[in-house]
């Protein structure tokens, strides 16, 4: 491929001579600006005490009725489950947006390549079994739902990436329904305690921790399609 | 014990630093690619490390899922963003791939 | 096994979590201004992606082992290969960087 | 100086870094990348402050909210490719033009010819030209 250079796009985005950025003034106000906030955070983060005790002493008092043993996932799935429901929601809104602005591009991939089958087929189940482990070990452990839909996420960028594509009966409702199941079980569930007085996404202590895996095996999976759905770019 | 981890951990972080000079340097962009690789590698053996310096055995699932995901980055790579014509490889292997990519 | 560096273990330990602490997060901005500063764009996504690596690290050294698996997972999953991908199909003919000449192979 | 201030203040250093590139630069993948640069930052500024703790555990809430965060940036950051490469299929690059702020449409053709027939063809069926016009800008 001789030349390409001249001819090619960035090329002429190179060649077409774009603004080298805000002229100097606009660059000195800048950088004064960016100092001030330089200045600011750092006297901030310095002038706070070097030890606080923050929240940790309220969620290790509050963590035996959260229905989970570690903090990380009392907080996100019980004391704050608020801010987890809307977060899946912001994530399925994101993917809405991708889908609304474009169809997925043709995907060109060369045919499939024997080394990838290979390493697709020693790495896809292990990282499917490393999803559901970091699934598992949420409740007592490091890990949880967002931690393991990344993984599961990473797990499906792959198999596109090596030439896979979703077969044609998963492709429409089954797909949508993966990618709305976290936030309409987690919604499902907050309402459904409801019934029993409580305030929404209050779950009883007695069957919390059976909750909450129902809610992190759903939001999962919500959090896997919508990534690798994300990667797609547009919709399918 | 706890300060032999340590030091190890300190050491393979200073040989990631010299990687970075590969980064920078890399003739072409698989060079620049595989030094990130390498990166990903040298990272799995710091966590392990820490995850014993600082007896935090969590760590060690953070160097799990590296050493999983590490592959999807290179795999990108080569299937997006690489083009072989600009590695200096001979004409027949270069047949050869394309004839594999094509087939 | 403890004495394996002799002179008081714990001033060791103090000094060497110092120098990894301080190492890290000069890397780590180091990493954040090559980046930035890059003039190839692909070269600069590479540089993320060891900024990403090197911020796991960071978050594993802050006792978040929770946001270090996030990080491993989503940095060196599903970032690099997104940026990746955006880079490709953002400059389809630039050398060092493109897919290979599809069209070629078909026609 | 502890650790935590001491990744508190690089993340200080890293918003203010990925704040001064996000509006230097042009390009709009290089804005990406600043505005995640930006992002780490506010999150070791959070988590390093949270592990101000005297006890060994740090503090799990500012933990649990950076992971949602971590989480909704990757999203933000798929939104915005696919929104450059729309920039890029409309106005046949993917730079902001800094003295105006707005986008400089292709349509006054600058001096090389490149690029524009892409761009063209490509949005009239609405397909990102990156993938489908790479015949198409060879004169």
């Amino acid at each position: 491929m001789p030349d390409t250079r001249s001819t090619s796009v960035p090329g002429t985005v190179r060649a077409r001579a774009l603004p080298a950025g805000p002229g100097p003034t606009a660059r000195l106000i800048l950088l004064l600006l960016l100092a001030a906030v330089l200045v600011g955070l750092a006297t901030a983060v310095l002038s706070l005490p070097p030890v606080a005790p923050g929240l940790g002493a309220v969620v290790t008092e509050h963590l035996p009725a959260s229905g989970v043993e570690h903090p990380v996932t009392a907080v996100l799935l019980n004391f704050r489950g608020y801010d987890t429901l809307l977060e899946l929601a912001v994530l399925w809104l994101a993917l809405l947006a991708v889908w609304s602005l474009t169809p997925a591009p043709l995907a060109h991939e060369p045919t499939a390549n024997p080394m990838l089958a290979a390493l697709n087929q020693l790495l896809a189940p292990l990282m499917i079994l490393v999803a559901g482990y970091l699934l598992w070990n949420g409740g007592h452990a490091p890990g949880g739902a967002f931690q393991a839909g990344a993984v599961l996420g990473a797990t499906g960028v792959l198999l596109h990436l090596s030439g896979r594509r979703l077969p044609r009966a998963v492709d429409g409702w089954p797909l949508r329904l993966a990618l709305l199941l976290g936030v309409a079980l987690f919604s499902l569930i907050g309402l459904a305690v409801m019934a029993g007085g409580a305030p929404f996404l209050t779950y009883p202590p007695a069957s919390a921790g059976g909750l909450i895996l129902a809610i992190e095996a759903a939001a999962t999976l919500s959090i896997a399609a919508t990534l690798a759905a994300l990667f797609l770019g547009g919709r399918p | 014990m706890s300060s032999l981890y340590l030091a190890l951990a300190l050491f393979l972080l200073l040989t990631l630093v010299a990687g970075l000079w590969r980064v920078g340097r890399g003739p072409t962009a698989a060079d620049r690619m595989l030094a990130a690789q390498l990166f990903g590698t040298t990272a799995v053996a710091i966590l392990l490390l820490l995850a014993e310096a600082m007896d935090s055995p969590g760590l060690r699932d953070v160097a799990l899922v590296f050493a999983l995901l590490a592959a999807i980055t290179v795999v990108a790579f080569t299937r997006r963003a690489w083009q072989p014509e600009r590695l200096p490889t001979s004409e027949p292997e270069r047949l050869a791939e394309r004839a594999g990519g094509a087939a | 096994m403890e004495t394996l560096i002799t002179p008081g273990n714990d001033a060791w330990v103090a000094v060497l979590n110092l120098l990894l602490d301080g190492l890290l997060g000069l890397l780590l901005l180091w990493l954040a201004w090559r980046t930035l500063a890059s003039a190839d764009l692909f070269r600069a996504i590479v540089l993320f992606i060891a900024f990403g690596l090197v911020l796991a690290m960071i978050w594993a050294r802050l006792d978040a082992a929770d946001i270090a698996l996030a990080e491993a997972a989503i940095g060196a999953g599903v970032t690099g290969a997104l940026l990746l991908a955006a880079l490709a199909r953002l400059h389809p003919d630039r050398p060092g960087t493109q897919a290979r000449p599809r069209g070629s192979d078909a026609s | 100086m502890t650790p935590a201030s001491l990744y508190a203040l690089v993340g200080v250093g890293l918003i203010v870094l990925g704040l001064y590139a996000l509006s230097v630069h042009a390009h709009l993948l290089r804005k990406l990348l600043a505005f995640n640069v930006t992002g780490s930052g506010v999150f070791l500024v959070l988590v390093g402050l949270a592990r101000r703790t005297p006890a060994a555990a740090a503090d799990p809430v500012p933990q649990a909210m950076v992971l949602t965060g971590i989480v909704v940036a990757v999203a933000a950051t798929a939104l915005a490719v696919v929104l450059m490469l729309r920039v890029q299929a409309t106005c046949g690059r993917a730079a902001l033009n800094d003295d105006l702020g707005t986008l400089e449409p292709l349509q006054p053709p600058p001096t090389p010819p490149a690029g524009g027939p892409a761009a063209s063809a490509g949005s009239a069926e609405g397909a990102p030209p990156a993938l489908t016009g790479t015949t198409a800008h060879a004169p």
